[in-house]
Order: structure tokens, then sequence, then C-alpha cells
């Protein structure tokens, strides 16, 4: 799957985050990753394991959660951009699709795509882009004079992507795109992920719970326990590998295992005992 | 580790249910009741008592009823004035109606009658919700303010519209009236506090109190999940009424003895008591008294450090007191948005850490 | 096709369903010019896995909404329990039995587990303001007893651990679980659950699964689930619903509805195994 | 020393017009200092208490300051004053309410130690009418007269008193209130343009008054019919209005402008030692005139006590005494640099309340200054006395008080 | 016509009049409220604030300055000119800005995110810190605001409608305050003008997406420095705009500040989102609440205007929960 776009060249470099909320409750314990220009990057990991705190860190949204980056540094580019606000770093390409849709509910659909030419100055182009949101999204088209709020989840998903994409990043931190979505549209929605990969070359940081359908399509993977890193690799070995088979993947070495026969018994993970 | 909870293990559930799980706690809070019983009456002075001992335990009784309504509940009301006002005016009637009973029970049947009042005014809090709420609130404070200055039954005919509290005794001590002591007041209402408050903290311990906390968090799916609306938010403004309406008949009666309805009930009242409980912190009981701890002594701390000891002059003193209360608003907010409970709170779970910084 | 006699079939693994618990009658829900859901009828049987699926913004969620009495059908009947019911306010159907999850978590957010779960109970819990406010006798006791039944179902969802954390706190996943728990302490017959495991991963949806299925075989509460995990509902439920843009295009086992063309082309895409 | 607390209110909604008074009140004790060296050889300290027109403060303010010695309270705003009149008959404080307060204080058989000397408010009213009688040849006979009120305590005041004297004098009386803060009075006004009354009273404060008088020039009301009482009568009340307010009325409870020898001495010991109390801009304005007259009676009474007890220092109980056997004569007056200033009179243990006298002062809007056009007008104790003697009537009964002086 | 026809429909023209100056204070309220979810309370002091620095840049005072003679022992007070109504409003306008860019950089950003009430809180202190502030910078006492505005009521109108009396004694004409209907003017190109603004242009769109979500908004690019510091200098504008108005009816004092609470239940009948709400809210209630006192108010004893805007506000709400022309409360789940 590794692709011709992808360079050596490294976009983003997190290294060695600390992030405490509330001074108080210590969630990223050191977390270091590099993510290569043109590249999907996947950051896997159970609930809690601080994806979205690692996404917020590097997007600079920690601070109006009260949590902050106590130690490490963040490089876009080689630049340190721990300081900028979540503005500026949009306009210099970076964009964040947060988890949970956060659609402006009173805007309609449309609307909430056009915020998302915010930092654009081409006017003119936004419009052709829209057309290419509703192209991906022939959805969104439908229900685009709706006030978001009273869209179906999925429809915010797609408004809440379509959004990002309005701002022609050069990156996208991906929170979770597939919660919420119907199978076929996850699928699609990894295709339209590829496709912009592939061909605006845009960079992909994405975190995910659906390991399956991310490792496919990403390049390379990062597993993230508790507030640490615990694996990291290029995506197919990953996918071979038998912990993260097991534990991420759903599937023993008999194939995948009904959800009926996962009764009674409980694992433990190698690496945690 | 100054504050301790490990090895305080807890073998019941009843036990785990108590206010104050942890032992520290516990004992922190006697050594307070005995102090606020067994000591405090005894050195109080007339200056003491009226500035701030009985002014902050009144605004406590009324920032726990706000609390309550907002903070537990989570329907913001500006209508405490008006509510207070209720409460005054039917201690007033009450005593002057039936002057052979005692005043205890005038103080209780004001909170009735304020509750009843609380409960009208709650109606349409069953479809207007957030701040059209808290505005809607101000037609009870206004008209309710309307209503007292208006209608001479209130006042008794009075030629000055004034309602001023005769002398009432409690085991033949006056509590009110210009001859009471300044013990005695403070010991009322420190008595209608503690039994107050511990009320309030069984009604929101229990399931009316967790029916409110769901309205307040997320009301949609509070009902789907059982909670009566009506009932959660009738009870919440009744309950939260009949401590204002005690607040609002001890602030009369044994505070200031006289009262002008516009002037003591107006809407700056309402505003002081919703200060009081967001600065104390919303949704909690030790907030309540925080915030009125604050609010009292604040103003007193400030014009006495900038008069009596800067010796600025007043007015200069006063716009600086203006300034200094709302930057100090600002920068608690800022500092902690859930208030001075939260702030304990957190000092709390830093002590426990201590000396580790996590 | 399964037997479906008027008292009810016995599953693969040999469980007995019972008879019809609730029946939605030609039910046709409107919002303005939007048709949510047309002309649908279907019924849950005491004692199975009832599976919703389709396409996003087909009206799944409303339909969990008109079971629960937040929506009013404009058109349509609802029985339940062998009667018709009469419109009811949201809370007077929960205390019919019928609890439920939502798909945005709506925990309530300030607070702690155990409160949520307790105030799940709600519906079962008797003693008056007065008794509350005295609080010692009768209200003490209420609480106690209840407090037990929460904290089996605590032990139940092994969230011993958080049982005093505020809600909001909690990571994704775990908040979904103590929804649950919350829905589960209502002691409910009929149990609506909106998407449970969307954003989990594997592990935790073979938790979840496990949960649900104890619940179901514990209990014997009936479960109406959506999800778009299709390894999921098919290894759950007992039947499945399908709908689209509204419509009702699928009913029945999980296998024929696998095997159901219209659903193939409007919701699984590919087939899946 | 001799301790004088000054509950004054320099902050909040009234500030204006609670500035001057306390500037005058202070300026005054300050000048006795400086140019005599106190009352009677005995320096004087002036304690002020910021209670910005706020009931709660203002029992802080008493409680504060009564320990200090305090000899006389004057706490300026009607609230305090109901607060304080238990409180400081249960302290043996005297309080003194000039010109405002309880009206039926003026009973000294009831009321032991509140004084409301020279005239309070149903003399007041009565004054206004008595002058509407000299300009029309004693007949009011069928005349209406309107009375627009500050929706309060106070603005209710002149109700009773006028409601009796409209039916001694046989005139259409009728009460429009308006509430606080009285931003908004469109409603007042146009009524008052519909009924066209021949004459409109005031008895507003605070923004009240400018917006009232404001709204009269707007609806071109004359405004030599429009007559306020002695707290709708600073310049305050009229600048706003501008050009508009030419003509306006109010009684006054004293002299008006600077041309009173005191102010000579001002000038000199207070001005010009650096010694102004506030910002020292509102020298010879009409408020401030007012709290300078205060501070010279409380200190004519403390010279009556010094005299009676002979002893410098005194205590409140001799400071009451002192006030009771008041007399301001026009030698006092002139004495103090005052000539003509206030009334001649003096208190008994029966009247607290003084001669209730006042003059008519109207403002010309070109020289923006106020001058007196009438002289001391009394008001109807036929018609004031049984009012007082219900309303202390019922006080006493309430509070069981017997009365005394007998 | 019968003469109580011609003083009902006088009442209320003047009704419609007296709600168009609610309206202006309301808008301010309207654009905070809709740019960030905040209810700024503080919204009447600044009123006040814009006010009383207009009047001391024109009558040249001095800032602080009784805090400054109280410390050194100066006796300043004036710059000695007087500036023409125009640059002082300008400078007046410039001071707005400048507040808001200290309001944004030392208040709201710090409170990004938080809840509502929270910010209500925060603009609470805000007002007693501009109270404190204002009286300490221009001092309390009342001052004559004189921008050229005419006044009074217009003889035109008078003269022209009174034939409408058809020889009626009683009736003189209508009255109509020159003030009044150069405020109207006023307000309906704010009004249109702000309309605009906000549902057409990409800032407007941008001030309504940070109104629904601060962090989603962050997270698409927009600065809320920048919405925050726009929004709450036309916020600013509006006051002064307010405080001119208000000014001129009963000079600058700190009872300007109390306007707020007129405005308030103009806000809940048109909707605190709603810049076109502001207007007809500020109508409905200057015509209800005079006709009630007009023709209600004799006989429950008067002064009923305070309240009775509250109620007719709070009556229409529980019909409209999110007043006339509110965005619509979205309940879902
Ligand atoms: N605002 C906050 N305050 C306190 N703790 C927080 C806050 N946000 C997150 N946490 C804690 O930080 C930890 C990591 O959370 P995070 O949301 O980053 O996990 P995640 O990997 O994205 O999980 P999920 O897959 O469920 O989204 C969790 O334990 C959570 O409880
Ligand atoms: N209250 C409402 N007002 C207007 N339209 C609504 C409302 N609720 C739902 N809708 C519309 O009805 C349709 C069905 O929505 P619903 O939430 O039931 O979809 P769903 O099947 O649950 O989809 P998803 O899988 O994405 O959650 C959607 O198009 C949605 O926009
Ligand atoms: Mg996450
Ligand atoms: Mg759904």
């Amino acid at each position: 799957m590794l692709d011709a776009t992808e360079t050596q060249e490294t976009l983003l470099e997190v290294n060695n985050i600390e992030v405490i909320y509330n001074h108080v409750i210590l969630v990223l314990k050191g977390v270091s990753l590099s993510v290569p220009k043109g590249g999907i990057t996947a950051l896997l990991g159970g609930n809690g394991a601080g994806k979205t705190t690692t996404l917020k860190a590097i997007s600079n949204l920690l601070r109006s959660e009260r949590g902050e980056v106590t130690k490490g540094s963040i490089s876009y580019r080689g630049d340190a951009i721990a300081e900028l606000n979540p503005a500026d770093l949009v306009k210099r390409g970076v964009i964040q699709v947060m988890e949970g849709r956060h659609c402006f509910e009173h805007l309609t659909v449309e609307e909430n795509l056009l915020t998302g030419a915010y930092t654009r100055t081409d006017g003119r182009k936004a419009a052709d882009d829209l057309e290419m949101v509703y192209n991906y999204f022939p959805r969104l088209k439908e229900r685009r004079k709706s006030q978001a709020g009273y869209t179906s989840g999925g429809e915010q998903q797609m408004c809440a992507i379509g959004r990002a994409l309005m701002s022609r990043p050069e990156m996208i931190l991906l929170d979770e795109p597939s919660m919420g979505l119907a199978p076929q549209l996850v699928e699609q929605i990894f295709e339209i992920v590829k496709a912009i990969n592939e061909q605006e070359g845009v960079t992909i940081l994405l975190a995910e719970q659906n390991t399956n359908v991310a490792l496919r399509y990403a390049h390379y993977g990062y597993i993230l326990e508790s507030g640490r890193i615990v694996m990291d690799g290029p995506a197919d070995e990953l996918r071979e590998n038998p912990d993260v088979k097991e534990f991420y993947l759903g599937v023993s070495e008999e194939g995948r295992k009904s959800f009926r026969d996962v009764r009674s018994y409980r694992r433990r993970k190698r690496w945690l005992s | 580790m100054f504050y301790r909870e490990a090895g305080d293990f807890k073998t019941s559930y009843a036990d785990d249910n108590q206010t104050f799980p942890i032992r520290f706690d516990r004992v922190r809070y006697y050594v307070v009741l005995a102090v606020a019983f067994g000591i405090i009456p005894f050195i109080i002075n007339d200056y003491w008592a009226n500035a701030v001992f009985v002014p902050f335990l009144i605004y406590a009784i009324a920032a726990i009823g706000l609390n309550i309504l907002t903070g537990y509940c989570g329907q913001v009301s500006l209508g405490t004035g008006g509510f207070m006002a209720v409460g005054a005016y039917a201690c007033y009637k009450l005593m002057t109606g039936f002057p052979e009973i005692s005043i205890v029970l005038h103080i209780l049947g004001a909170g009735f009658v304020t509750a009843g009042v609380g409960v009208l005014f709650g109606l349409p809090s069953l479809r207007i919700k957030g701040f059209y709420l808290a505005v809607a609130t101000l037609a009870a404070q206004f008209f309710l303010v309307w209503l007292f200055n208006k209608v001479p039954w209130f006042y008794n005919n009075s030629a000055s519209g004034q309602i001023s509290a005769p002398e009432r005794t409690v085991f033949g001590v006056p509590v009110t009236g210009a001859n009471t002591d300044a013990w005695a007041k403070y010991l009322i209402c420190l008595v209608f506090v503690v039994v107050l408050a511990w009320l309030a903290r069984n009604l929101t311990r229990g399931t009316l109190g967790r029916s409110w906390m769901a309205i307040r968090d997320m009301d949609i799916a509070a009902e789907i999940i059982g909670v009566n609306p009506l009932r959660a938010k009738l009870t919440a403004f009744a309950i939260s009424s009949f401590f204002v309406g005690i607040a609002g008949a001890l602030f009369f009666s044994v505070y200031l003895g006289a009262v002008e309805v516009g002037e003591v009930f107006g809407i700056n009242k309402s505003f002081l008591v919703l200060f009081m409980i967001i600065l104390g912190g919303l949704g909690s009981i030790f907030g309540s008294f925080a915030g009125a701890a604050f609010l009292v002594l604040l103003p007193v701390l400030l014009k006495n450090i900038l008069v009596g000891q800067l010796g600025w002059a007043t007015d200069l003193a006063a716009h600086i007191e203006l300034i200094i209360v709302g930057g100090l608003i600002m920068v608690f907010l800022i500092i902690e948005p859930h208030g001075l409970a939260q702030l304990w709170r957190i000092a709390k779970e830093k002590l426990r850490l201590w000396p580790f910084p996590h | 096709m399964l037997d479906q006699s008027a008292d009810g079939y016995v599953t693969e693994d040999g469980r007995q369903i019972g008879g019809v618990l609730m029946e939605m009658r030609n039910i046709t829900l409107k919002f303005g010019g939007v048709t949510a859901i047309e002309n649908i009828s279907f019924d849950i049987r005491e004692g199975e896995i009832r599976a919703i699926i389709g396409p996003n913004g087909a009206g799944k969620s409303s339909m969990l909404n008109v079971i629960s009495g937040f929506y009013v059908p404009s058109e349509g009947e609802v029985w339940f329990r062998g009667a018709r019911r009469p419109q009811l306010k949201p809370y007077q159907v929960a205390r019919q039995g019928i609890a439920r999850t939502f798909q945005n978590i709506a925990l309530f957010h300030g607070m702690s587990t155990l409160d949520n779960i307790m105030t799940g109970r709600m519906t079962l819990m008797k003693s008056s303001i007065g008794a509350q406010a005295i609080w010692k006798g009768a209200a003490e006791r209420e609480e106690t007893e209840h407090r037990e039944a929460v904290e089996k179902i605590i032990d139940f969802l092994e969230i011993q651990a958080i049982r005093k954390t505020p809600v909001g706190r909690l990571p994704y996943g775990l908040q979904k679980r103590v929804e649950l728990g919350r829905a589960l302490a209502a002691e409910p017959k009929l149990l609506l659950l909106d998407e449970p495991m969307a954003g989990m991963n594997v592990e935790e949806k073979e938790d979840m699964s496990r949960f649900i299925l104890d619940v179901n075989d514990e209990f014997g509460t009936t479960i109406a689930l959506i999800e778009h995990d299709m390894g999921v509902v098919m290894d759950l439920s007992d039947r499945v619903v399908v709908m689209d843009y509204g419509k009702k295009i699928g009913d029945g086992t999980p296998d024929e509805v696998r095997g159901n063309q219209a659903v193939i082309d409007a919701y699984l895409g590919v087939s899946h195994d | 020393d001799l301790v004088f607390p000054s509950l004054s209110y320099r902050t909040g909604p009234y500030a204006a017009g609670g500035i001057p008074f306390a500037d005058g009140y202070a300026d005054y004790f300050t000048l006795l200092n400086e140019r005599d060296g106190g009352i009677g050889g005995v320096p004087t300290r002036l304690v002020e208490c910021e209670t910005g027109y706020n009931t709660e403060k203002g029992v802080e303010c008493y409680e504060a300051t009564k320990g200090e010695g305090s000899l006389v309270y004057q706490p300026l705003s009607t609230g305090i004053t109901y607060q304080l009149i238990p409180k400081t008959a249960a302290d043996g404080i005297p309080l003194h309410t000039m010109g405002y307060g309880r009206t039926s204080a003026a009973n000294g058989k009831v009321f032991g130690n509140v004084f409301n000397y020279p005239a309070n408010y149903w003399d007041g009213a009565s004054i206004a009418v008595n002058h509407l009688l000299d300009l029309n040849g004693g007949d009011i006979g069928g005349k209406k007269i309107s009375l627009v009120y500050h929706n309060s305590a106070y603005g209710k005041e002149p109700i009773r008193t006028l409601e009796e004297l409209s039916k001694k004098h046989g005139f259409d009386f009728k009460a429009i209130p308006v509430d606080h803060p009285g931003q908004e009075q469109k409603s007042q006004w146009l009524q008052i343009r519909r009924e066209r009354p021949d004459y409109v009273l005031m008895w507003g404060w605070g923004v009240m008054n400018q917006v009232a008088i404001q709204e009269a020039a707007n609806i071109r009301f004359p405004m030599e019919n429009f007559i306020g009482i002695w707290w709708s009568g600073s310049e305050n009340d009229v600048l706003p209005a501008g050009d508009g307010a030419n003509g306006y009325k109010s009684l006054a409870l004293h002299g008006t402008g600077s041309n009173y020898p005191i102010y000579t001495d001002i000038q000199k010991f207070v001005v010009d030692a650096g010694k102004a109390a506030g910002a020292g801009d509102q020298i010879g304005t009409v408020l401030y005139s007012r709290g300078m007259y205060a501070a010279m009676l409380a200190a004519e009474a403390v010279k009556k006590a010094q005299a009676i007890h002979g002893t410098g220092d005194i205590t409140p109980a001799q400071m009451r005494d002192g006030m009771e056997a008041l007399e301001i004569s026009a030698e006092t007056l002139e004495a103090n640099g005052m000539p003509g200033f206030g009334p001649e009179f003096s208190v008994s243990c029966e009247n607290h309340g003084g001669p209730g006298l006042g003059m008519v002062q109207q403002w010309d809007a070109s020289a923006q200054s106020w001058s007196l056009i009438t002289d001391f007008i009394g008001s109807d104790k036929d018609v004031i006395g049984p009012l007082i003697a219900e309303d202390s009537a019922a006080f006493a009964a309430e509070n069981n008080i017997s009365e005394r002086c007998n | 016509m019968p003469e109580q026809l011609l003083f009902a429909v006088e009442v209320t023209l003047n009704g419609l009049m007296a709600g168009v100056m609610y309206a202006l204070v309301a808008l301010g309220f309207v654009l905070i409220f809709k740019a960030s979810g905040i209810f700024n309370y503080a919204q009447g002091v600044m009123a006040l604030f814009a006010a009383l620095t207009l009047v001391g840049l024109q009558n040249g005072q001095i800032p602080f300055a009784h805090l400054i003679n109280a410390i050194f022992g100066t006796k300043l007070h004036h710059f000695g000119w007087h500036m023409p109504a125009v640059l002082a409003i300008l400078l007046a306008a410039g001071v707005m800005v400048i507040l808001a860019i200290l309001v944004e950089r030392y208040l709201l950003k710090h409170l990004v995110n938080q809840e509502p009430i929270i910010l209500f809180m925060a603009t609470i202190g805000l007002a007693y810190f501009m109270e404190g502030i204002g009286d300490l910078m221009w001092g309390s006492d009342i001052k004559k605001m004189d921008v050229g505005l005419p006044q009074g009521g217009s003889f035109w109108i008078e003269e022209n409608t009174q034939w409408l009396g058809f020889g009626n004694e009683n009736f003189y004409g209508f009255f109509l305050d020159q003030l009044d209907i150069v405020a109207t003017v006023i307000a309906a190109i704010l009004v249109a003008g702000l309309v605009i603004f906000s549902q057409y242009t990409k800032q407007g769109r941008a001030m309504r997406a940070v109104a629904d979500d601060h962090q989603a908004a962050l997270s698409v690019g927009i600065s809320l420095r920048f919405i925050w510091v726009l929004v709450w200098s036309i916020a600013g504008f509006v006051a002064l705009v307010a405080g001119i108005m208000w000014g001129a009816k009963s000079g600058v004092q700190f009872s300007l500040s109390l306007i707020a609470l007129k405005a308030l239940p103009v806000l809940m009948l048109g909707g605190f989102t709603s810049i076109p709400g502001a207007i007809v809210g500020g109508l409905i209630i200057g015509v209800g609440e005079k006709l009630f006192e007009f023709s209600i108010g004799p006989l429950v004893g008067g002064a009923t205007e305070n309240w009775f805007a509250y109620v007719l506000a709070l009556i229409f709400l529980v019909f409209r929960p999110q007043g006339l022309f509110g965005e619509k409360i979205i309940e879902r789940v």
C-alpha cells in the first residue's frame, strides 16, 4: 500500500510530550511520533489511551480544555508550534477534524462547509471546493439547507470532514472519522482520505479505533496505550503482528471469532503484564 | 501528605454515603460547629454580628436556596430578591397578625408562603430555558417588588410604606427589635443555617437531588430515562424558594428590622446572591457558604483596609473597591471557573499527592 | 425463515423467544419537509435481540425516539404488551419499563458514575420528599438498598474503579459503559441501544457484546439495538430490520438480510463476511 | 474630640446628589477646626463612611462608627433612617434627618431621639400648596394639581397631605408614580400633556429628576408651574435639560448661592488650605449648602449641649439634650456667617420638627443659577398636626412606647 | 375620531419610539450573544462608559483627575479645550475599540469554552470593574450630553396633526419627540447594516460559528480573538450610540447603566440571537408597556412599566421559548 507520494521528509515531529489536565491529571506520559510528509499515519489505541489528547496537543486546542503540554516539544516543518494559536496553525495548513463531529448546530450544512474556507483568501475557488465536497458526500448536498443540528449523526460526521477539506489543508488531523458511520460509508471515507492523500498530497494523521480499516489505508501506525506509545511500525507489519491481530483486529489463528463467543474468556495484553 | 484518605475504608454503603466520608473532613466539620456554637456567641459584639456574621449566615441560606435551583437543577434565577421580599413580607404579616405565635414558626411560615410563590413563578420553566428563563425570572423580581410597594395591605397601611419588625422573643430572649443582643441575633440565624444546610445536604444527595442534577446536566435525556421534569423543576423551585423565603424573613426581622422593599430586595440582591453561588461553586453547599463569606467579607475588609488603614478618601476607596471586587470576580473565574469549592477540591487533591506533583 | 408463530420461536442457539412485546404499526414521522420515517411496521418479541440497521440518516435513531416517546409520530400506532399505547411523555414510557442509551452519549456530566447509575433507578425509588429531607430512616434504607443493586451492575460492567469519578472525565468507551449501566439500573423489560459500540476497538466491542448477551441471558431483557458494525449485528442479533431513507427495506434473520439485494445495494456495499 | 459620622454616598445611582452634601458637611467641620479650633475649644472629627445609598452598608457604617463616640447620625436615606430609628434609640444616640426620613418623628413625645427640624415632607407639600395659594390670590379651587413621584416610600410621603389639602382647598389632585430609576417617563408626561394640569409637583430623586425636567420641557409644560421638593432642586437636576429647564421652581430649605459671608471663610480656611473635601468643586451648590447647613445645626446643638452640661467633650446623650434645646435665632445665623440662610426656630421636647418653613427658588438657565423668589413660607399645621399625631401614635402603640414630655 | 382613540394612537406612536430606544441597547447584547454565546451584562455599563468618555473628551476633562489630585495634591481638572462633537465621537469609538481589545486579551481569552453562566458572571465582574473605572476616570457628577441632537416635541407634527381632532378642544396634535425620531433613523441604519454583516459576510458567518462551538471554530481556523475584538468593538460602538441617545434624555450619569434593564425584556422577546428581533421586540415592548400603563395603569396605581415589559415578554416566551426571531433551541438526543 505504500505509495509514491510518501517521502522521507518529516512534516510533523512530536517529541516526548507530557500532557496534564486541570493541573493534576497526567494523561500523556511521554509520547513521541513523527509524521512523514505525504503519508497517512495512524494513531491507534483503546479508549482513553490519549489519542485525542495527542491530536489536540498538536493543534493547540488543549488550552481551551484546561490541559497543557508540560514537557516535550512539537514541531511542524521544523518550527516549534507550541505557542501558535489554533488559527495560525490552520493558516499554515494544519487542520483538525474533531472527535464527536462538532458541527455548528445553528448554521446550515452549507454554511458549515463555508466556515471551513474561513482562512482562505481565494474566494472563488471555495465555491469549486464546495462542489468537490458535495461530490464526495452527495448526502450533504441534499441536506445543504438544513441546520446541522438537525442532521443525523453520520451526516454530521460528513459535514465535519467536508468542512476540513474546505480549507485546502496540507495536513489533516483526523480524529475517529469512522465513528458512527455506516460500513459502506466508512470505506468511502477512507477512500476519500486516500484520494486526498494521493491526489492532493495532503498528509494525514489519523486517530482510529477501527484498527482494521485504519491499518488497511495507513502507511505507518503507532499504538498508544495509557498515554504511552507501546508499539509502532509500518502498517503492513503491524497487521501481521500477532498481538495486534488478537487485540486490535479481533482475529486469532482460526480467523475472525464471533462476538457471541467472547462471553467467557478474558485476555490480558502481554505487554501490560 | 497533609490530607489523607488512605486507610479510611468503608464497610457499608450507608457509611460510604455519609456527608463527610473522610475522617479528617468530619473532624474539621465538628470543630467548626463547636466554635460556631460554643465560642463565637460569647465573644461577638454588635459590629461583628451586624456587619459580618448575621448577614453572612442569612446570605448563606439564600445562597443554598439559589444553589438548589441554579447549581443543582440548572435553572438560573434572577428573582431571588423578589422571593426574599415575599419571605420578608410574609413574615411581617404573620408577626403582626399572630403576635402570640412564636417567631420561629412565622419564619418557617414565610418559607412556605415563598415556596408557593416560587412554584407559581417556576411554572414557565417547563417551557423556557437557559438565559431566557433567567431573564423571565426578572418578571417575578419586578412584579413582586411593585406589588409590595403598591398594595398597602402588605405593609399594614403604614404611612411610609416601610415595614418594621416588632420585638419578638424566643425562650424569653428578644431576637427581633431594637433590644436584641448581638449573640441572640447570631444564634438564631446560626440555628436556622445549620438545620437548613443539613436539610439541603440530605435533599441533594438523594433521589430528588439526582433528578435535579439530571435535569441540569441534560434535561431531555433525563426525561427519557424517567425523570419527571415537571416534578423535578417545581420541587426545585419550591424548595429553593423555601430557603430564600426564610433568608428574606430573617433578613427583615432579625438583621435589618425595617425594610423598604425596592431598596433592600431590589434586583441587586438577586445578582448578589447569584454571584455568591457562582463564585462559591455551583452545585456545592460548601460553595454557598464560601461564596457568601467571600462577598460579605470582601467589601468590609477592603473598606477597612482602604479607609481604615490607608486613610483614603471614602469615594476613592469606594471606586477602587468596585474595581477590586469586579477584578477579583474576573480573576477568580479565570483561575477556577467552578468556584471556590472546586479550588478547595483541587487543593485537597494536591495535598493528597503532596509532595509528589502528580 | 424462522417459525414466527404468535407465541414465539426458537433461535439458532436454542433460546426460546416469546410473544410480541412491542409492535410498531405503520409509523410515519415528519419534520417539516423531511420525512424521517415512512410507514414502517415491525415488532419486537420478548427476549430477543432485535437489530435496526441502515445507512446514515435512515431514521434509525428517530425510530428509537418514537419508541421512547420523545418524538410523536405523525401517523401510526405503537403497541406495547398487547395494548395500544396512548401518546405518553418520555418519562411515563420509561416507567413502563423501557430504558435506553443514546447515540451521542447523554450522561449527566456533573455527576459521578455512581450517581448516574443511581439516577437510572429513579423510576424504582419511592421515598417522599419529607423522608429524603430527614434522611435518617426510610430514605437512607431505600438508598442503601438501591445502592446494592447498583453495585451489582457496577460489578457486572467492571467499572468499580471509576465509581466516584465524575463521568465527564471518563474516556469515551467507559462512558458508553456507564450509560449502559444507567439503562440497566432501571431493570427494563425492553432495552434500546443506539450504537453502543461506536468508537470502540475490537477488544472493547467484545466486552460490550458480552454485556449485551449477558443482560439478555441473565435478566431476560429484550433488546433493540442500532449498530453499524455488521460483524456485531450479524453475530448478536436474532432478527434485523433494515431501513433506508425512512423506509423499511428488509426484515428477517441476519442471514436473510445479508442475502437481500436491496440491503446490499443500500447499505452493505460489499457483502460482509 | 467631637465625633461626627458622615454616612455619605459618593458612589452608586445617587452619587451626584451625595457628593455635594458630604462635601458641605465635611467642609463645615473642617472650617470650625481651622478657624475656631473646634467647638467650644474641642476639635471635631469627621468619620466618613460610604453607604452607596444602600441600606445594608448603612447598617455596617453605623455599627462601625457608633463605637467611636459618634454624636449624631445624619443617615441621608429614608431606608437607612428607618433602620436606625430603633437602633439609635437602643444605643442612645440622636438622629437628625433634615428634610427627609420619618415625618412623624417630628413628634418628640414619641420619638425621643429623632429630630427632623427645620421642615419635613408634609411641610414641603403644604408649603408648595401655600405658594400656589399666594400666586392665585388665595384661591386654587378647581385647579388641577398633579404630583409626579418616585414610587417608593419617599415619593409617597406627600400624598396623604396633598389629599387632605385638596379637600380643604378644593383643588383636583392626582398622583402619578414613576418607578425606580425613572429613566423612561414618556407615559407619565404624555398623560400630563393630555390632562393639562395647572401645576405639577414633583417628589423625585436621582435620574428621575433630570428626566422629568427634560420631559416637561419637551412637552412644553410651563416650567414656572412645575415645582419640585427640595431634593428635586439642585443644579444636577436642571443642568442636563439646558435652556429647557429655565423657570423651573423648587422648594428650598435654606438660602442659595454663594453670597454669604461663610463662603469667604470656607475659601480662606478650607479651600485655600487645601483641606476641601472631595474634589473641592461643589462649593456653593445647593446640596453643598445643605450639607453645610446640617453641619451648622449640629454644631449649634453641640454648643447648646456644652452649655447645658458644662463640659466640652460631650456624649451622645448630652448631644441629644442639646438638640432638644436648640435655638436658632437671626443672631446665631449672623454669627455663623449665614444671615437669613435658614429660618429662625427652636426645638422643644414635644416638637422635634422645627417650624416647617421653606422658601421657593427658581432656576435661571442663562445665568445657570438658582434664585430665591419667596421668603420663608409656613406650612398648614392644622392639616399636618393631626397626621403626625396619628402616625406617631400608631408607632407608639406598635412599639409599646409611652409618651414623654409630660 | 374620539378623544380616547386619538390618545391611544399617540401613546402607541410614542411607545414605538420608546421601543426603538430600548432596541438600541438590546442590539449590543444581541451582537455579543450571537458571536460568543455570552450574555454581556456589562452592556449597560459600556453605554455609560462610552457616554462618559465622549462627554469627557468633548469638555476636555482630564481623566483620573480626582485620583491624581488626591495622590499628588495637584489641582488638575480640565485641559481647557472644547472638542467638536464629531471628533469626540470618533475618539470615543476608538476608546471602545481599545476596550474591546483589552477585554478580549485579559478576560475572554482565558474563558474560552466555559459554560455560558460563567461567562455571564465574568461580564458582571467586568461591569463592576468598568463602573469603578468610569467613576474614577470621569467623576460621578451628572454631565450634559451635547452633540447637537434636536430635542423636544416636534412643532411641525403637532401642528399638522391637530386637525385629526376635528375641533376637539382636548386634542393638541400628536406629540413626537425629535430625539426619538433621530433615534429611529439611526437604529434603522444600524440594524440594516448589522443584518447584512451577520448573514452575508464571511466574518458574520464566522461569528455565528463561534457562538455555536468555540472549539470547533478554533479548529477550522477562526481566530476567536479577532472575532471577539471585532464584535466587542461593534457592540462598543452600539453602546456609544445608545449612550448618546439616552444621555441626551437624562444627562450622563451612573443611572445610564441601568438602561440594560429596559433592554432585557426586549431581548428576550425578540430572541437573543436576532438583530431584527431586537427592533421588533423593542417596538412590541414599547407599545405594550405604554398602552398597558395608559389603559390599565390607572386602575392598579400605575408605575407598571418596569414589570409589565417582563411579564409581556414572559407570556410571549411561553408560546415561543426562543423569542420571536431567536434561533430555535435544538433539542435532540
Ligand atoms: N478535559 C479533560 N479533563 C480531564 N481529563 C481528561 C480530559 N480530556 C481527556 N481526559 C482524560 O485523558 C485520557 C485520554 O483521553 P483521550 O480523549 O485523549 O483518549 P482517546 O484515546 O482519544 O480515547 P477515545 O478513543 O475514547 O476517544 C482519558 O483518561 C480521559 O479521561
Ligand atoms: N428533530 C429533527 N428535526 C429535523 N430533522 C430531523 C430531526 N431528527 C432527525 N431528523 C432527520 O431525520 C433523518 C433521520 O435521522 P436519524 O437521526 O434518525 O438517522 P439515523 O438513521 O440514526 O442515522 P445515523 O446512523 O447517522 O445516526 C435525518 O435526515 C435527520 O436529519
Ligand atoms: Mg478520542
Ligand atoms: Mg442515529
